[in-house]
C-alpha cells in the first residue's frame, strides 16, 4: 500500500503557533501519543513547567506520530515527550543510525525547521519483536534471524504504523516475512498471549512483557534505533524555561525509573499523573 | 475548492491502487468483515427487538419498559461498552463488538416496531377480532402488514447506525471498513481515511436502497397508499 | 333468536355500561339499539359476540348460551359492521370480503366467486374489486364492510353505527340498499344507531336504552312513536312524533275521487271549486280555481298504496286545495284525496 | 498509595478531582460543552432550516437526502478529517456532531409544522394573524412537542456520541475508555459509562420537564379500549 | 351588507368553483348558503374575508370593495367560525377567545375581561376559561369558536359547516343559541351547510347553489319551500317539504273550542264525541271518549301564539281525538283546535 504523506494539502495546516516566550513563564501545550508512557511522560513534563510557572495545556492521548508531529510542526502542540530512533525513522526511513549519539546526530540534520529537539534521556524503550516464552522454547527463537526462517507462517501483530514503517526494512534487513499483519493496539500482548499472533511489536519498557510472559527476539543486526526519550519542541513556542526544565527532567530520567513508574500505572492502577508527581518531588524538579 | 481536488485525489490513490482490491487487507475482504459484523448484529438487533415490540405493542403491557429502556440504550456510549466487553471477554473474540453494536441497534427497532403495532387504528384491531380472527392471527395477518412500514423504518435506522458505527470494531484490532480509517489515521494516510469513509457511506447507502426495495416489495399497496387515485 | 337474559357488564373501573338487561331480537327482524351517547349500545352488541364478556346474566344464541362457544368460532359465524368499515388497508377489496371465507378454509378461488357475488349484490361495480380500501369513498367503503360481514352467510348480523360516517345523502341510499338486501336475505340483525330517524326507519322493533344500560322501551316503531313508555323515551324521540307516525300508515285504504280531474286544454270545469289538469298522459299538470280559471297552482303527489299517509299529507299542504294527488308508479294521476277523505283516514290512523 | 489495583471507589476519590485535564470532573466539564453546544447549535441551524423546507417544499427532498447521507458517514473519519482544518480542538468534536444533529431536528422541525392541523392554521389565517405572526404565535408553539421529542433524541445520542472523540484525544469522558484500554483496567470504563448514562438521563430529564413546561396543553389523552 | 357582484372564482386547476354569483347578505340578517357538496360554499364564503380571492368579479362590504383592503386588516373586522371550531390548542380558552383583541393591540385585562364576558354570553361557565382547548367536549369547543369570531365584536360573522361535526342533540341546542344571540346582537351573518333543515332554520335568506357555484334560489325560507324555483332545488328540499312550510305559519290566528274541557274528577261529559280532561291547575291529563268515559287517551300539545302550525298539526295527530290541545307558556290549557280548525288554518295558509 502506498503510505505516501508527500503532497498532502493538509500538511500546512492552519493553527497558528502559539506566541512565543512571553514574560514570566510562557505558554505550553503539552501532548503524547496514544500509549500510556507517553502520557506519563507528558506528565511529567507539563507539572514540572508548571511548576515553573509556565501556562501549561494539556493534551494526553493524541494518536500516533503520524498526527501528533503535524500538530507539534503546525504550532497546535508544543512540546510531545519523543523517542529519538523513532523519531528518525520517521523522518528518514532509510536512515540506519542505530546508537544514541548516531541517532541524535542524524536527528538534528534531518529534523524540518519548525521542529527541535532536545537533549535525549538515558531513559529507552525500545521496540521489540516479542514472542511468548511458550514459543520460544518449542521453535527455540531466540534472535531476528531465527525468525527469519519460520516467520512465513506466523501473523504478526502490532500498531498500524508499525507495518509502515518496519515492514520493508525487516525483509531487507533479516529477510522476515509474515503470512499476515494485524492490527492489534494496546491489545498486542493479550493477542499474543491468546494466540491469535504469534509475533507482536511491544515495547521493552511495557510492564505487559513481564506479566504476559513475552520475551524479545534479539536484533543482532541492530535495525531497532536507540530509543531514548527526547523531548520534542516546536521551536516557535520554545523558551528558555521550556528548554532548561525538560533537559533536567531528561538528565534524572532513567530506563529503571521509567520502568518502576510503568510498573505503579500499568499494576497498581495509578494515575499517570499521580506517578509523575511523585516522581518530580523525588527528584527535587516538582 | 482544492479541498475537493484534494478529496478527489486521495479517492483515485486508495481506489486506483491495483493491491488495495486483494489480500486480507484489501477492500472486498474488508468489506466482507463489515458486512459480517454488520449483519450478524442487526440480525440479532431485530431477532430480539422486533419480538419484543410486537408482544408489548400487542399486548399494550410493558409500555414503560420500552420507552425507559430505549433511551438508556440509546445513552450507552458504544466505545465504551466495546472496551468493557474487551476487557471482560479478551480481543480475540467478534462479540465485544457485536453486543454494543446490537445494544444501539435494539432501540430503533424497538421503539419503532412497538409504535407501529400500538398505532393501527383501533377499529381495525376490532374488526379483526370480530370476525373471528385469533389473536395471533390479527397479530400476524392484519397488525404487522399494516405496522410494516414503520418497522421496517426502524430496521433501517438501526442498520445505518450499524453499519456507520461497525468502524469502531477496528479500534479494538477487528476486521471491517473501519481497519482502513484507524490505520489511515495512524500513519497519516488521509487517502485510506477518506476511502474507508467513502465505502461506509455507499455501504450505507445501499442498506438504505435495499431497504426501499424491500419497502417496495413487502408493503401492500393499500397500506402506502402508492397507486394512484384512479 | 338472540336472547338477552338478565345481562349486566360492569367495567373494572365500576362503570355499569348495562344493567339486567332482557330482551329478544327475533330471527330474520331487525332489532335496533337507540339512545344517548354512553349509554351501552355498543357494550350490549359485542357482548352477543363476545368482544366483551357480560358479567352477570347470559346471552343464547338460539338457544345455546354465547359463553360456551370458542369466541374466534362464534364470531365467525355472526358478522360485524362497525362505523369506519375497518376494512383492511392492505388487502384488495376482494380479499377483504372474502376475509371470512378464508378464515374458514375455504378454497381460494369458491371465497373469491363469493365476494365477487356479494360485491355485486351490495351495489358494488365488480371493477372496484381489484383497488385497496383507501381508493373508495366513505361510502362504497361501508358498503364493502357489509359485504364482508355477509360473506360466510352468517345467520345473524351486528351493525354498530355502521352509516353515522357518511354524509346524509349517501348514508339514506345505504340505509334503503339495507332494506332491500333485508327483504332478500332475511338475517338476524341487531343495529346500533344514535339516530332515532335511523332507527324508526330501518327497525322491526326497537330498544330504547337510557344511560346506565338500562332498557326503556321496547317495541315496533310504531307503538314507539305513538305510546312512548315514559317521558325520557317522549323526549329522545323528539318533536314531529305524531306526523312521524303517519310513515306506519298506509295510503291503501285512503279514499280517492276521480271526479276531480280536467284534461289539459279542455276549458270546462267541475261542480267542485277545485279542479286538477291532467295531461295528455294522465301526469298532474296544476290545480286550477274555479274562481281562477287560467292561473295553475302548485300541487303534491303521493304514490297511492305504496307511500305512507305522511307523505299524502304532506302532498295535501303543498297544495292551496288542499288536496293530495294520488299518482301510481309510474307518475299517472289515480286519484284526488280530499282533506276529508284524509281526515277520515288519519282518524282511522289514530284510533287502530 | 498502596500496592495493587485500587477499588472502583478508591480509584473515582484519587482522580475525582486531582486539578489535571484527565480529572474526572475536567472531563465531564468538557463532555457536558461538547454535547450541549452541538445540541443547541443543531437547534438553532435546523429550525431556519426546518421553516425553509416547509415554506418551500422542493427543499425538503435534496435536504432530506443530503441529511441521510450525512447520517450514514461515521464521526471517526470526520474527527480524523477534521483536525487538519479545526486541529485538537472540542471544535472538531462539536462540528460533526451538530450536523448529526441537523440530520434528526429538520425532518423534526418539517413534522412539527406538519402537525399543525389544517383548521388551527386557517382559523389563525381568518382572525387576521400576520404570516410572520402566525409562524411565532401559532405554528411554532404548537410544533414544539414534535421539535422536543426530536431534541431529546439528539441529547441522548449527541451526549453518547462525543465519546468516540476519545480517538483523537478529545472525547470527554470517552478518554476514560482509551485509557482504560491501553491500560487494561475497569473502574474507568464504569464510570465512564455509568456518567454518560446519566447525563444523558439527566438531559432527557430536563428535556421532558422543558415539555410539560411549555405545553401544559398536551396530555396523554387516554383512550379507552 | 356583503354584495357578491357577478363574483367568479376560477382554481389554478381550471375548476371552476363559483361561477358568476350575484347576491346581496343583507345587515343584521342570517344569510344561509346550501348546496350539495363541492358546489363551491366554502369558496363562497371565503372570499368575503379574501382567504380565497376572486378571480372575477366584486365582493363588497357596505359598498367598500374587498379587494382594497389588507388582508389581515379586513380579516380582524370578520369572525370566523369553522367545523373543528379550529380553537388554538396551545391556548387557554380565556386566550383563544381574546385572540382578536390581543391581534388588536387591546390592553390585556380589557382583552380577557371581553373574553369572560362572552364566554358567559354563549353560555359557557366561567370556570371553563382557564382550560386548554382538549379539555372541553365538542359542543362547548364549538360555543368558545363563536364566543372568539365575536370577541372584537366584528359586524359580520362568517360561519362555515361550524355545527356539522357535534351530534344532533348538541347541534340543536348550539343552533338555539345562535339565534338567540343574533337576537340580541343583530349580526351580519353568512352561515354555511349542507344541511337543509338547518339551513331553514336558521337562515332569514337562503340562497341554494348548485355544483359548479351557480345561484339556483336565494329566497327566505318559506317561499322557498313553497314554491322551489326549479327540480335542482325541489329535490335538494326533499320530503316533507308541505309539513316542514308550516313551520312558518303561526298558531295566533287558529281558532280554539275553549267547550271541549271537562274539569278532572267531574264525571259530566260535553256534547261533543270526544272532551279533554284538565286537572285543577288547568293542566291537560287527556282524551276522553263519549263511548269509553273511563279512558284516557293520549293527548298533544302546543303552546298557543308561540308555536307554529306544524306543531299544532303534529300534536293533533297524537291524539285519536284529532283535536291539537292548545296550552299557554306555562302549560295550562287555553282551548282546543279541532280538525275544522286545523283545516281552516292550514287552508288559509295555502291560500296566503
Ligand atoms: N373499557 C371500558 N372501561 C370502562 N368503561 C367503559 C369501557 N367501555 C365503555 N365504558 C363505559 O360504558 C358506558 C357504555 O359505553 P358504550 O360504548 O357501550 O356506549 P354507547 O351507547 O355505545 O355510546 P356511543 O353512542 O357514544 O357509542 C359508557 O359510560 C362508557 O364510558
Ligand atoms: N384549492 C383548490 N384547488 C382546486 N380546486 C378546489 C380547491 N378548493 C376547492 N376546490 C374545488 O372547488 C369546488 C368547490 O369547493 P368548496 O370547498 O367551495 O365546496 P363546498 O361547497 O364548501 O363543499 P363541502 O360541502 O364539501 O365543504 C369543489 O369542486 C372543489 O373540489
Ligand atoms: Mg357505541
Ligand atoms: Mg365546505
Amino acid at each position: 500500500g502506498g503510505g505516501s504523506t508527500g503532497g498532502n494539502p493538509l500538511d500546512t495546516t492552519s493553527a497558528a503557533p502559539s506566541g512565543s516566550a512571553s514574560g514570566g513563564g510562557g505558554k505550553a501545550v503539552v501532548g503524547s501519543f496514544d500509549f500510556p508512557e507517553s502520557v506519563l511522560l507528558a506528565s511529567i513534563y507539563a507539572q514540572a513547567l508548571e511548576a515553573k510557572g509556565v501556562q501549561v495545556d494539556e493534551k494526553p492521548n493524541i494518536g500516533t506520530r503520524e498526527v501528533v508531529i503535524d500538530q507539534v510542526k503546525s504550532g497546535g502542540l508544543t512540546i510531545v515527550p519523543e523517542y529519538n530512533g523513532n523519531l528518525l525513522a520517521f523522518l528518514d526511513l532509510k536512515n540506519t543510525a542505530a546508537t544514541t549519539d548516531e541517532v541524535d546526530t542524524a536527528l538534528q540534520q534531518k529534523l524540518p525547521a519548525e521542529l527541535e529537539v532536545l537533549d535525549s534521556s538515558p531513559a529507552e524503550d525500545k521496540d521489540s519483536l516479542s514472542i511468548t516464552k511458550d514459543t520460544q522454547t518449542k521453535q527455540s527463537l531466540n534472535t531476528m534471524e531465527d525468525l527469519a526462517k519460520v516467520s512465513k507462517d506466523m501473523t504478526f501483530g502490532g500498531p498500524p504504523e508499525f507495518k509502515e514503517r518496519w515492514e520493508a526494512r525487516l525483509k531487507e534487513v533479516y529477510g522476515i516475512e509474515f503470512k499476515e499483519w494485524k492490527s492489534t493496539g494496546a491489545t498486542t500482548a493479550d493477542a499474543l498471549k491468546d494466540g491469535s499472533i504469534q509475533v507482536g511489536n511491544v515495547f521493552t519498557t511495557d510492564p505487559k512483557m513481564a506479566a504476559n510472559n513475552l520475551v524479545a527476539l534479539q536484533d543482532t543486526k541492530n535495525i531497532f534505533p536507540a530509543q531514548n526519550v527526547t523531548p520534542l519542541l516546536n521551536k516557535a513556542a520554545a523558551t528558555d524555561t521550556i528548554r532548561t526544565t525538560l533537559n533536567d527532567i531528561s538528565a534524572k530520567l532513567s530506563t529503571q525509573s521509567l520502568l518502576d513508574m510503568m510498573q505503579k500505572i500499568a499494576v497498581n492502577k495509578d494515575e499517570p499523573a499521580t506517578v509523575a508527581k511523585e516522581w518530580l518531588t523525588t527528584n527535587g524538579l516538582g | 475548492m482544492s479541498w475537493l481536488i484534494a478529496f478527489f485525489d486521495w479517492l483515485v490513490e486508495f481506489f486506483g491502487d491495483p493491491a488495495r482490491w486483494s489480500g486480507p487487507d484489501g477492500i472486498p475482504a474488508r468489506l466482507l468483515e463489515h458486512l459480517e459484523f454488520s449483519a450478524l448484529a442487526l440480525a440479532l438487533a431485530v431477532l430480539i427487538a422486533v419480538p419484543l415490540g410486537l408482544l408489548i405493542g400487542h399486548t399494550g403491557r410493558g409500555e414503560v419498559v420500552v420507552v425507559v429502556s430505549a433511551n438508556l440504550a440509546r445513552a450507552l456510549p458504544t466505545l465504551g461498552l466495546l472496551v468493557m466487553f474487551v476487557l471482560l471477554l479478551g480481543a480475540a473474540s467478534v462479540w465485544p463488538v457485536i453486543i454494543p453494536l446490537v445494544l444501539l441497534a435494539v432501540p430503533p427497532i424497538l421503539v419503532n416496531t412497538f409504535e407501529g403495532i400500538k398505532g393501527v387504528d383501533p377499529e381495525l384491531r376490532d374488526a379483526a377480532y370480530g370476525m373471528g380472527l385469533r389473536g395471533g392471527q390479527v397479530l400476524g395477518r392484519v397488525l404487522v402488514p399494516v405496522a410494516l412500514p414503520l418497522i421496517l423504518l426502524g430496521c433501517r435506522l438501526s442498520a445505518i447506525q450499524v453499519v456507520a458505527t461497525t468502524t469502531v470494531a477496528a479500534y479494538t484490532g477487528l476486521g471491517g471498513l473501519g481497519r482502513f480509517i484507524i490505520d489511515g489515521f495512524a500513519t497519516k494516510d488521509y487517502a485510506r481515511v477518506v476511502g474507508g469513509s467513502v465505502l461506509i457511506v455507499l455501504f450505507a447507502l445501499v442498506v438504505q436502497i435495499l431497504f426501499a426495495l424491500a419497502q417496495r416489495v413487502t408493503v401492500s399497496p393499500g397500506v402506502s397508499r402508492r397507486l394512484k387515485v384512479r | 333468536m338472540i336472547t338477552f337474559d338478565a345481562v349486566t357488564k360492569r367495567y373494572p373501573d365500576g362503570t355499569v355500561a348495562v344493567d339486567g338487561l332482557s330482551l329478544e331480537a327475533p330471527t330474520g327482524e331487525i332489532t335496533v339499539f337507540v339512545g344517548p351517547s354512553g349509554c351501552g349500545k355498543t357494550t350490549s352488541l359485542r357482548m352477543i359476540n363476545r368482544m366483551i364478556d357480560a358479567t352477570e346474566g347470559q346471552i343464547l344464541l338460539d338457544g345455546v348460551p354465547v359463553q360456551g362457544i370458542d369466541p374466534p368460532t362464534l364470531r365467525r359465524g355472526i358478522g360485524y359492521v362497525i362505523q369506519q368499515a375497518g376494512l383492511f388497508p392492505h388487502r384488495r377489496i376482494v380479499d377483504n370480503v372474502a376475509t371470512v371465507p378464508y378464515l374458514l378454509g375455504w378454497d381460494r378461488r369458491k371465497a373469491r366467486a363469493r365476494a365477487m357475488e356479494l360485491l355485486e349484490r351490495v351495489g358494488l361495480d365488480s371493477a372496484l374489486a381489484r383497488r385497496y380500501p383507501f381508493q373508495l369513498s366513505g361510502g362504497q367503503q361501508q358498503r364493502v364492510g357489509v359485504a364482508r360481514a355477509l360473506a360466510a352467510d352468517p345467520p345473524v348480523l351486528l351493525m354498530d353505527e355502521p352509516f353515522s360516517a357518511v354524509d346524509p345523502v349517501v348514508r339514506t341510499s345505504l340505509q334503503d340498499e339495507l332494506l332491500r338486501l333485508q327483504a332478500e336475505l332475511n338475517k338476524t340483525i341487531v343495529f346500533v344507531t344514535h339516530d332515532i330517524d335511523e332507527a324508526i326507519k330501518l327497525g322491526d322493533r326497537v330498544a330504547v336504552l337510557r344511560v346506565g344500560g338500562r332498557l326503556a322501551q321496547l317495541a315496533d316503531p310504531k307503538t314507539l312513536l305513538s305510546d312512548p313508555a315514559d317521558d325520557f323515551v317522549r323526549e329522545f324521540l323528539g318533536r314531529d312524533r305524531g306526523i312521524r307516525r303517519l310513515q306506519f300508515v298506509s295510503t291503501a285504504g285512503l279514499r280517492l275521487r276521480t271526479d276531480l280531474t280536467v284534461e289539459e286544454g279542455f276549458g270546462g270545469g267541475t261542480a267542485e271549486p277545485w279542479a286538477l289538469v291532467v295531461s295528455a298522459d294522465g301526469a298532474p299538470v296544476g290545480w286550477v280555481a274555479d274562481a281562477r280559471p287560467d292561473v295553475l297552482e302548485p300541487f303534491g303527489t303521493f304514490v297511492h298504496g305504496r307511500d305512507s299517509m305522511r307523505s299524502a299529507l304532506d302532498a295535501a299542504l303543498l297544495s292551496p286545495s288542499g288536496c293530495a294527488v294520488g299518482v301510481d308508479e309510474n307518475g299517472k294521476v289515480v286519484g284526488v284525496a280530499t282533506r276529508e277523505a284524509l281526515d277520515e283516514a288519519l282518524a282511522e290512523a289514530a284510533d287502530g | 498509595m498502596g500496592d495493587g489495583p485500587p477499588s472502583i471507589w478508591e480509584w473515582i476519590a484519587r482522580n475525582w478531582d486531582t486539578g489535571r485535564v484527565d480529572s474526572i470532573r475536567n472531563l465531564l466539564t468538557d463532555h457536558l460543552t461538547m454535547s450541549l453546544v452541538p445540541i443547541l447549535l443543531s437547534l438553532v441551524v435546523a429550525l431556519p432550516l426546518g421553516l425553509a423546507c416547509v415554506r418551500w417544499r422542493w427543499l425538503y427532498q435534496p435536504t432530506s437526502g443530503l441529511m441521510n447521507i450525512v447520517y450514514a458517514i461515521p464521526s471517526l473519519p470526520i474527527f480524523m478529517l477534521l483536525i487538519s482544518v479545526t486541529g485538537l480542538s472540542q471544535t472538531t468534536v462539536i462540528i460533526p456532531l451538530t450536523f448529526y444533529g441537523m440530520a434528526v431536528l429538520i425532518p423534526a422541525v418539517v413534522d412539527g409544522l406538519g402537525s399543525v392541523p389544517d383548521h388551527v392554521r386557517q382559523s389563525a389565517v381568518a382572525m387576521g394573524f400576520t404570516p410572520l405572526r402566525r409562524l411565532l404565535a401559532v405554528e411554532l408553539p404548537i410544533a414544539v412537542p414534535v421539535v422536543l421529542a426530536g431534541l431529546r433524541v439528539v441529547a441522548v445520542s449527541s451526549i453518547s456520541l462525543v465519546s468516540v472523540g476519545a480517538l483523537i484525544g478529545q472525547g470527554g469522558l470517552g478518554s476514560l475508555f482509551t485509557r482504560a484500554y491501553q491500560n487494561p483496567f475497569m473502574p474507568p470504563v464504569i464510570v465512564g459509562i455509568v456518567l454518560i448514562v446519566a447525563l444523558a438521563l439527566v438531559a432527557d430529564g430536563l428535556l421532558v420537564l422543558a415539555q410539560r413546561l411549555l405545553t401544559p396543553w398536551v396530555r396523554a389523552r387516554k383512550g379507552r379500549a
